[in-house]
């Protein structure tokens, strides 16, 4: 009788220290698992942050040289003094202004494909000079005439543009074209004051906002410059 | 108050103004006596460039660049341009703001030290016009408040 | 007259031209926002065609130069300033001026205006 | 040529007049907002034409530049001071 309690007592303490062994088990690969997890982590955390760090400093040191010499062209174009002095002293305001407002004049821009953005905006001028002529001589005949044919309306225009550039060049061609002002822009949507009917169906067919799509490359562009500038960086920290 | 207005478009446009908006000041303080324009003018449109700052970013972007203490220094240290000039003047033996015995310590002729010390008077002014032109655009936009309790301005 | 003059002549009449069409708009237009469709787009083409107008008769200098950045910062900030006026109306909730509140205008009429 | 400019500057200025209905008698702020900016772009031109008669451009046109500026500055920071108060 006291034979068989020993032996279920002894199965029971068995049965009981194989459960805690497999639950230690469980336990420590869970927290191996966890370790690696975390240190992973970690190190992608911070081959991130050297990366970002140093294209940030790359991209400041770029900033502050190209605002330096804008600034000074500007200077050059108000002063129209060449003696030595006067460039001197310009040189220097321009340094001290570049260093102190670096990060206003490139901020969110893609250095890599500037130079096509620049010339497709100088072909898109055009086009919105002649809007502009038709939205003068759009004014100048409602006003002349005796009854003024307006039919007031607000209308809201959804954009698919993202950067601030875009949005601004857009919302900037539309207050200059025939009959449209933008009132408002509240999370990508445009709030229109159209003067009648006909010039909000044109907004709405949405041929300017293609036409400002295709200057700044969105919507329907990969950036290959970004992605070959970030590899590159990446690559040079790696190794 | 002081948050973010998030308009978009005047955002934009202040921030590729504003450089160039300095520069302009700048040369107006420098070239006070070949064009109209001088201290005092160019120290307003400096104070004018920040006003367009704290417009368009809102206050808390515009005190990295020109907080209130930072106004105040300035303030002090273009009246003491100012002033040391025509203190220097007056210990070289002249009256104050007497230029032209600068030429002594500068080593260069009476017309040149002229030339050089309205150009040093100059930027003490601007300056100092522009960093009481800013306190009192702080002061107003704030409503009065110290600078560091930012949560009772609404 | 020289062909500078001439040039300088019609653009500084073009631009007072639209001038006089925005501020006959200023003041005819029923509301708020139809002014400002007259200010904000017959202002810019009126400054910039007047700067034109001098930057040609001034000839080839430095002070040509001022005069066309003057251009390109009005042809910038007008539209900007317009919009920031615009907007404080629209936030503050003044509502536009309708054919139903207003004079009531025939359909006819309406589309030739859209038309131009 | 230079009666030209006088007669284009005399007829800015009734130009300016007409603004100034606006800008005295508009019905609420913003009407006057507007008409102040129409002033301002109008003052700009008769600057440059004043030294233009003058014989006098490169001293004008740094007054012109900021009296540009500083009419841009003040219209937008008019809008947002009357935008954050709300009173139209």
């Amino acid at each position: 009788m006291e034979v068989t309690l020993l032996v279920e007592a002894t199965e029971n303490a068995f049965r009981i220290l194989g459960k805690a062994r497999e639950h230690a088990i469980g336990v420590l690969d869970t927290a191996v698992q966890l370790t690696a997890e975390e240190t992973r982590f970690f190190e992608e955390k911070r081959g991130q942050l050297l990366f970002t760090g140093a294209q940030r400093r790359k991209t400041r040191f770029q900033n502050f040289v190209g605002t330096t010499f804008i600034l000074f062209a500007f200077w050059i174009l108000l002063s129209g003094k060449f003696d030595a002095f006067h460039l001197t002293l310009g040189a220097m305001c321009c340094v001290l202004v570049a260093y102190l407002f670096h990060d206003l004049l490139f901020a969110n821009v893609r250095v890599g494909d500037m130079r096509i953005v620049v010339a497709r905006f100088i072909a898109y001028i055009p086009w919105l000079i002649q809007q502009i002529v038709l939205s003068n001589f759009h004014v100048a005949f409602l006003v002349l005439r005796r009854k003024m044919p307006i039919d007031p309306q607000i209308i809201e225009y959804k954009t698919k543009l993202e950067t601030d550039i875009s949005t601004v060049a857009l919302a900037n061609s539309i207050t200059l074209t025939p009959g449209t002002i933008t009132m408002d822009i509240k999370d990508g949507v445009f709030y229109v004051h159209a003067l009648d009917q006909k010039v909000a169906e044109d907004l709405n067919a949405g041929e300017m906002e293609d036409r400002v799509a295709h200057i700044f490359m969105e919507a329907d562009h990969l950036y290959v410059q970004d992605v070959l500038d970030a590899a590159r960086i990446y690559g040079s920290l790696r190794v | 108050m002081t948050r973010d207005s998030h308009d978009v478009i005047v955002k934009t446009l202040a921030r590729l103004l504003m450089p160039f908006m300095v520069v302009f000041a700048l040369y107006v303080v420098m070239h006070g006596h070949h064009s109209p324009g001088g201290g005092f003018q160019g120290g307003v449109i400096l104070a004018a460039g920040f006003v367009l700052l704290v417009i368009s970013h809102g206050l808390e972007q515009t005190r990295k660049r020109m907080s209130e203490k930072v106004a105040e220094i300035i303030s002090s240290i273009g009246v003491l341009i100012y002033g040391g000039i025509g203190v220097l003047c007056l210990i070289l033996g002249g009256n104050y703001l007497d230029y032209g015995t600068l030429s002594k310590l500068l080593r260069v002729t009476p017309a040149e030290a002229r030339s050089l010390g309205i150009l040093g008077v100059e930027i003490g002014v601007a300056l100092a016009v522009m960093a009481v032109m800013c306190t009192v655009f702080f002061a107003i936009f704030t409503a009065g408040e110290s600078s560091q309790d930012d949560r009772s301005v609404k | 007259m020289l062909v500078k003059d001439v040039i300088c002549i019609f653009f500084m009449l073009a631009g007072f031209f639209f001038f006089t069409t925005a501020t006959l708009g200023l003041l005819r237009l029923p509301d708020f926002y139809a002014r400002l469709h007259a200010t904000g787009k017959g202002d810019t083409l009126a400054v910039v065609l007047s700067l034109i107008g001098l930057a040609v008769y001034h000839g080839f200098s430095l002070t040509s130069a001022k005069i066309v950045f003057i251009a390109v910062f009005m042809f910038l900030a007008q539209p900007t300033a317009t919009h920031a006026i615009s907007r404080a109306a629209f936030r503050c909730g003044v509502q536009p001026w309708t054919c139903e509140r207003g004079v009531l205008l025939e359909d006819d009429i309406a589309k030739q205006g859209g038309e131009k | 040529m230079t009666q030209f400019f006088v007669v284009l500057g005399v007829g800015m200025c009734v130009l300016v007049l007409l603004c100034l209905y606006r800008a005295t008698y508009g019905p609420n702020v913003l009407n006057r907002a507007a008409g102040l900016s129409a002033i301002g772009t109008k003052t700009l031109i008769i600057l440059l034409l004043m030294g233009v008669i003058y014989d006098r451009v490169d001293m004008f046109i740094d007054i012109s530049m900021v009296y540009a500026l500083l009419n841009f500055i003040g219209t937008v920071v008019l809008a947002k001071y009357l935008e954050r108060t709300g009173e139209a």
